[in-house]
């Protein structure tokens, strides 16, 4: 398998950097990580994932749409869009590089939100399996093995070594572009570091959580679930979950007035919120036992009844340690299922 | 802190006053011909204490490079009380805005009655003179509203 | 503690005191713990939760629990009772439908400070001697208890309830500004140079995402409307399209709560993105304190709000210029 | 879609000839929803005034902008102008372009630039602009003077003069409040009663006025106009209406003992009482703390010897409601306490007075008869001291910071008249300063240095010792001899400062007026509305507002009155518009708004709402009374939600201005 010692990685990421915008998680002072634009003396983090998830590259939370521009009386509609620039993200975790296909299945479907496609077309992702999965993680859940991460490029690190595969076109050429830093290696020690990660993931304490109770036919079941009420009842009404989840996909549009044009933006937008699903008739979504309910059943039950059965969830845990009142998807699941 | 001295910058300032005093203070000004600079757009409000913090961030992210607010004196209120609630809430308003690192002289409050014309065309001729040396407001403005 | 306040809570459902408990429920894991209420003694065996890691303020939900039919047990720490004291005052909450319970307060535990030592797969905690064992999927880990101390905690201002019905274990004291440290960073803050502020605040409030978080967790934020989920309020925004939406909205939210913020210092303790909001309310605590006396909001519930209160000799605004640096 | 017509006006050249209105004109019709925009030579003239009204019918205009001179020059008449041709007034903008641009600014161009910003972002403004109505309320034709001094009934009389009922409410058994008590007035010297009690007995005939005497205010709801008050009538175990004042009863009741207060406690009354000879209403009063048959049950003589049965010790407390639409509050003062005074010996020595109690003791109908003997030994004193400022003019908290305005008076008065009837009496006077602005006043003063040889001696005194002999060792520095004296006194007089009369705190905040530190009402404005309180249909008669002598008293009580009366002649008020309301969905209830309302024009209620659950639940919101606001927008700003507007200076219309400036 292709691979570069761990110590070039500053060569690695220069090389990758010097053909197209390069963006990998980096540790900010406050001991999280975040996304960054690699430059010199960026350092890969070693913490397991980003606060915020990698969903903000194709999906990001503002996004100019259209602008019109008002001469006397009269309005002029402007296309603002920009030919974006190829760019990687590297080191995306097998959780949020699942979480890509989720968006493919929303945005990519007909009608396709162009936005989101170049976005897409444009970016490479380079993934990078887990070694040190957290207590909080539960991809496995929905199928995910991070240890076999998938994505453009697959990367395997063992701690002396990244190890690359490509499984896509777009993939194959951006290791190509690398090749005179890459070489052939033997992947022993790597087995071992997966066998190890392995290991560790069956022994997690969410590794028996299992969907086999959810899916597309379960509405009638759950809906009127008297759980909710209770499981609901600590929800603050903020957008947190919805924010840091690498599948949450609702946004608003929203018109600004600049004083010298309109600039029509969307902007994530949460089911959380009470203003969500508010219409000129009113709001059919009342109360947060509703809005809390649409989320979960969103992801556990009406996600999969379109889709073929895949869950809206990948089980990156990141909801888990970012409810300031720690209620998610994983206390909703076991709740629901406690008849 | 830049100054931008030799350009031709000419910032925008609101001034909002409250009809009793200050708007007439500045009406006074006018009627006694006393100059000061065009860059100055007044705001009339009932009171000093009409005048809501948001009122003031508008103002910054809509491209204003000063905001500077008047009012009847402290004790002459027309409503009797309203300026020293705007007292308080501005000294607090404008100290978080110093605390965010916003250029201290780019905001102001100034008690003006309305026999002080003189005092009003002074007072708008010093601010816009600060501001000026300032240069354009770029740390509480909102990019989207920048003039092209 | 824990044991007491079952016991408490199982007496006063028992006695018909009380029809329900506000506290805390336990989770999936050591620290994941919920605000919940609870309305039998079968419930509160279960899952009744009280330790290292119960930080939440529960105050906020007697607005709506209040309310309701019957009335409600809560257990609040020092810290709580001022929250919800001020929510007394303001008439948020019905004080007649609550019996307040004071428990001993903390220090509570952060388990992102953990986290943030790079220590994953918790799945135990302990303080043992002012040090930490943590049990994890990687083996057992230690570190400082100190360390790992909620940042709402390290600058406790007061161990003192300031109402209840009952108490449970000892009353404490307030705790001096001098002692607790809660102004020095503030205060560092202003010894900067405007231009090092101004960098302080845009390295921390661009990491904002407008989870509005801090909003909803404050309990002195409890509008039926709030202005920036209100189109009609001109100021309303999802998620900050601009600098200057991630600066107003904070300068609004503190505002809105200047003086009336009891310096609970739970926005910080949810921000997913660790901003440290904290440090907004306390510079209003703090100008006030400076400019218009020592005031405490939600020590009682009678006393003005500052900005709802004036003096004649109060200090001019042009006092910002003759304090600290430019 | 909104039609807006803009009208720039040249003020013949005073706008003209700095700013380009032509352009201006031009410009803002180029607007969002500006149809029309024409400039005329002079927009206020009728012909101008036309073009407005035409434009408005012609093109259906649903808001006008006119550029011109300062709203508060000619805002109204364009409002008038909108409204005779059918739009509502409120819908009128002005752009200041004359004092705000034309006259500050000589460069064409950026003048020119100026307005055209001016004139946008009044047209933004106009474009949220709501039609306005402006509410009336009607006015309750009778008035409430509460406190029945000199103040008091000055202000009842001259209300009831105008033909309005008028009811005055007085804690004391009878009306004449401090004046009744005084001998002599400055600085003519004539008799405080001969004045006083015609005036006292003129009210009581009055069909027009009526007397609530032993009677406190105790509640006040409601607004200008339309208040309803409750008022305690105490029981006096006297039926007012049988009793004749005959005071026989007085002269029978065996419990002697009774600290008169009329006469300062300087001698005693009985226990059944009628204050003084001349009181109004001329009824008995029962002091239940001392009457034999309240405490004991054993008695009954005043009963026995009533042939008229006016007594009655089973009254009790009555509560009655009026209405009234205007409200005076005249609440007098009282001489401070001088219990922490012991450096002037006030408690230890009897011969040591204030000045009120001199008052009583030279007054004929006082203790001693109208002789003035020394209160320990009724001896006649041959050495005075008074002392100037006793509490006026004081940085420590036993005193006030304020002048009581009336000693330096009433010491010239008492040292002349002293020195008058008693010419081998010496009279020191130790003063700060002698202040004695007001007609004839230092004429006065003069009167009594040169003529009366009152010895006036600039210095303060520092130490009243009594001394064995019964005679007062007065110790005092002579700040212009530069030395200290000993003064072998008989009586030393305090000239205590004035405070205003306890009742006035509870009282103001009754009706939500304002009062200063010095629990003084404060007046609307300090020179412009000395008269009127902050809160609309509250007017301010006599001491309650600051230190006055009579004739300033009374002149402020018919200022009141005159007020009053501009208030009752209307049969309704036409309530300004533009005031802060409250969107009750978005309340809170937090009573921030409440807190900060100068005028109490903020209630809060309980009222029943739909919840989003669908359920029903009681909330708490604020509503705004519109005749009592009178719209400064303090609330707006104190609300945390936002639910608070204000009507014409609404939060969105400001920030349109504020847009259409920046931009």
């Amino acid at each position: 398998m292709l691979r570069i010692p761990v110590a070039k990685s500053d060569e690695l990421f220069a090389a990758i950097a010097s053909q197209q915008t390069l963006y990998l998680p980096a540790d900010r002072k406050d001991g999280q990580a975040e996304y960054r634009k690699w430059e010199e003396g960026v350092k890969l983090s070693s913490r397991l994932n980003t606060v915020r998830s990698a969903k903000d590259f194709f999906f990001p939370q503002t996004e100019n749409l259209a602008e019109f521009r008002m001469e006397g009386k009269k309005i002029e509609v402007i296309d603002i869009r920009k030919e974006s620039e190829d760019f990687v993200i590297f080191g995306v975790r097998a959780c949020d590089a699942r979480s890509f296909t989720i968006l493919d299945k929303v945005y990519l479907v007909d009608p396709v939100d162009t936005f989101y496609q170049t976005r897409r077309e444009h970016g490479t992702v380079v993934t990078m399996a887990c070694t040190r999965p957290a207590e909080t993680c539960f991809c496995q859940t929905f199928g995910i093995d991070p240890t076999e991460p998938e994505g453009d490029v697959s990367c395997w690190s063992d701690g002396s070594y990244y190890y690359f595969r490509a499984n896509t076109d777009k993939g194959q050429k951006f290791l190509d572009s690398l090749s005179s830093l890459l070489e052939d290696g033997d992947t022993a020690a790597l087995e071992e570091t997966k066998a190890k990660t392995k290991e560790i993931l069956s022994k997690l304490p969410l590794a028996k959580v299992s969907t086999e109770n959810f899916g597309g036919d379960k509405l009638n079941e759950y809906f009127r679930s008297e759980k909710w009420g209770e499981l609901s009842e600590s929800c603050l009404g903020c957008g947190t979950c919805t924010f840091v989840c690498p599948t949450c996909q609702c946004y608003d549009i929203r018109d600004f007035d600049t004083g010298h044009g309109i600039q029509r933006f969307r902007c994530w937008d949460s089911c959380m919120y009470s203003d969500f699903t508010k219409m000129a008739h009113g709001n059919p979504r009342l109360t947060q036992l509703e809005r809390f309910r649409q989320r979960f059943m969103h992801k556990l039950v009406y996600f999969p009844a379109n889709n073929n059965g895949e869950f809206g969830c990948v089980g990156c845990g990141r909801c888990l340690s970012k409810c300031p009142i720690s209620m998610n998807i994983v206390k909703v699941m076991k709740a629901l299922e406690e008849k | 802190m830049q100054v931008n001295e030799n350009t031709n910058f000419e910032p925008v300032i609101v001034a909002f006053c409250c009809n009793w005093c200050s708007y007439a203070g500045a009406d006074l000004s006018g009627t006694n011909r006393l100059n000061y600079p065009t860059n100055v757009k007044i705001i009339r409000v009932p009171c000093s204490c009409r005048v809501n913090p948001m009122f003031i961030l508008r103002a910054f992210q809509r491209g204003a490079d000063g905001v500077i607010l008047c009012g009847c004196h402290p004790g002459d209120c027309h409503y009797t009380s309203g300026n020293y609630f705007t007292r308080r809430r501005i000294t607090l308003l404008y100290s978080m805005l110093d605390f965010l690192g916003i250029e201290r002289d780019r905001t102001r409050l100034e008690w003006v009655s309305a026999a002080e014309g003189a005092k009003f065309a002074a007072t708008m001729q010093e601010f816009t003179d600060a501001v000026r040396k300032l240069g354009p407001n770029r740390r509480l403005e909102d990019l989207r509203c920048r003039k092209q | 503690m824990q044991e007491a306040m079952i016991n408490k809570a199982k007496q006063l459902l028992a006695d018909g005191t009380v029809n329900r408990v506000m506290g805390w429920k336990r989770g999936e894991f050591v620290y994941d713990i919920t605000p919940a209420v609870f309305e039998t003694a079968e419930e509160i065996d279960a899952d009744f939760v009280c330790d290292d890691f119960t930080a939440a303020n529960v105050s906020k939900y007697l607005v709506k629990e209040s309310r309701k039919e019957g009335k409600i047990l809560a257990f609040l720490k020092p810290c709580d009772t001022y929250s919800f004291n001020q929510l007394v005052k303001e008439h948020r909450i019905v004080r007649e439908n609550v019996y307040v319970v004071g428990i001993p307060g903390g220090p509570k535990l952060d388990a992102e400070k953990i986290k943030a030592k790079g220590i994953t797969g918790i799945l135990c905690v302990k303080n043992e001697n002012g040090t930490l064992k943590i049990d994890t999927l990687y083996g057992e880990e230690t570190m400082p208890y100190y360390e790992a101390i909620l940042g709402k905690c390290e600058t406790c201002k007061s161990r003192k309830h300031v109402v209840y019905d009952e108490l449970i274990g000892e009353e404490g004291e307030v705790i001096t500004a001098e002692d607790s440290g809660r102004f020095d960073m503030v205060e560092k803050l202003e010894n900067m140079t405007a231009q090092e502020r101004y960098d302080f605040w845009r390295e921390q409030l661009s990491k904002c995402i407008r989870c509005n978080a801090c909003r909803n967790v404050c309990p002195a934020c409890t509008c039926e409307n709030c202005v920036f989920d209100n189109p009609a309020s001109g100021i309303s925004n999802k998620a900050a399209a601009d600098s200057f939406e991630e600066n107003m909205f904070h300068i609004i939210r503190a505002f809105h709560v200047a003086g009336r913020c009891t310096d609970c210092g739970e926005c910080s303790r949810v921000c997913p993105q660790n901003i440290p909001l904290h440090l907004l309310n306390r510079k209003f605590i703090k100008d006030i304190n400076a400019f218009y006396g020592e005031y405490q909001a939600g020590e009682d519930t009678t006393s003005r709000a500052p900005l709802n209160n004036y003096d004649k000799d109060d200090c001019e605004p042009s006092i910002v210029h003759e304090r600290g640096v430019e | 879609m909104q039609r807006i017509g803009v009208f720039v006006c040249h003020c013949g050249t005073n706008i003209a000839a700095t700013v380009d209105v032509k352009a201006v004109a031009e410009a803002l019709g180029h607007e969002p929803g500006v149809v029309i925009s024409r400039e005329y030579q002079y927009m206020c003239s009728e012909s101008g005034q036309n073009l407005v009204k035409d434009a408005i019918r012609e093109h259906n205009l649903t808001g006008v902008v006119i550029c011109s001179c300062s709203p508060r020059m000619h805002e109204n008449t364009f409002r008038k102008a909108a409204a005779a041709a059918g739009l509502n007034p409120y819908l009128v903008e002005i752009a200041n372009i004359r004092e705000q641009c034309s006259w500050i600014h000589k460069d064409i161009a950026s003048a020119t630039e100026k307005a055209v910003i001016l004139g946008k972002a009044a047209v933004a403004k106009v474009h949220l602009n709501a039609p306005l109505i402006a509410g009336e309320s009607p006015v309750v034709k009778r008035a409430l003077v509460i406190g029945g001094g000199i103040a008091g009934i000055q202000t009842a009389l001259d209300i009831a003069e105008a033909g309005f009922d008028v009811d005055i409410v007085e804690k004391q058994p009878t009306i004449g409040g401090k004046m009744a008590q005084i001998d002599k007035t400055f600085p003519t010297l004539d008799c405080a009663a001969c004045i006083l009690t015609p005036k006292m007995v003129e009210a009581s005939q009055n069909e027009k006025i009526h007397i609530y005497s032993f009677s406190e205010v105790t509640d006040v709801k409601g607004f200008v106009g339309n208040f309803t008050v409750t008022i305690k009538r105490k029981a006096r175990y006297v039926d007012e209406t049988k009793c004749t004042g005959c005071g026989l009863c007085t002269e029978k009741c065996p419990m002697k003992k009774v600290p008169n207060e009329f006469n300062m406690g300087l001698d005693n009354r009985t226990a059944i009482y009628i204050p003084f000879a001349q009181a109004v209403p001329k009824v008995a009063t029962i002091d239940p703390n001392y009457c034999m048959m309240m405490k004991t049950g054993k008695c009954g003589v005043c009963s026995k010897v009533c042939s008229v049965g006016a007594i009655d010790y089973k009254q009790e407390d009555k509560f009655i409601e009026e209405k009234y639409g205007a409200i005076v509050v005249a609440t007098g003062f009282n001489p401070i306490n001088l219990d922490k005074y012991d450096e002037f010996a006030y408690n230890q020595c009897a011969d040591v007075v204030t000045s009120l109690e001199l008052e009583r003791l030279m007054n004929a109908a006082g203790p001693n008869g109208g002789t003035l003997l020394r209160p320990s030994d009724k001896t006649h004193p041959h050495t005075i001291v008074f002392v100037q400022c006793v509490g006026s003019r004081c940085d420590d908290e036993k005193g006030k910071p304020y002048c009581s305005k009336i000693c330096c008076m009433y010491t010239a008065k008492h040292a002349m008249l002293i020195r008058e009837k008693y010419p081998d009496t010496e009279v020191y006077v130790f003063y700060i300063d002698v202040r004695t602005p007001g007609k004839n006043f230092d004429e006065f003063y003069r009167r009594a240095v040169e003529q009366y040889n009152v010895h006036y001696i600039k210095g303060m005194v520092g130490k009243v010792t009594p001394k064995s002999d019964g005679k007062i060792d007065v110790q005092a520095s002579d700040l212009i001899a530069n030395e200290q004296l000993h003064i072998n006194a008989d009586m030393v007089v305090l000239a205590a400062a004035i405070e205003p009369d306890k009742t006035a705190r509870p009282l103001a905040t009754m009706l939500t007026t304002q009062m200063d530190t010095n629990d003084f009402f404060t007046e609307a404005h300090p020179k412009l509305r000395p008269v009127e309180s902050a809160t609309a249909g509250i007017f301010l008669s006599g001491a309650c507002q600051g230190p006055k002598d009579i004739p300033e008293t009374v002149a402020q009580g018919s200022a009141a009155a005159a007020k009053a009366i501009g208030l009752l002649c209307k049969n309704s008020i036409t309530c300004n518009p533009c005031v802060a309301h409250s969107n009750e969905l978005m309340c809170n209830g937090c009573s921030a708004c409440e807190k900060v309302c100068p005028y109490g024009a903020i209630t809060y209620q309980d009222k029943e709402f739909r919840m989003p659950d669908r359920t029903t639940a009681i909330r708490r919101v604020a509503s705004v009374n519109p005749a009592v606001c009178q719209g400064c927008g303090a609330c707006t700003v104190a609300c945390p939600s936002g639910a608070m507007d204000l009507n014409g200076f609404s939060n969105s219309q400001i920030m349109a201005e504020v847009d259409a400036i920046c931009k």
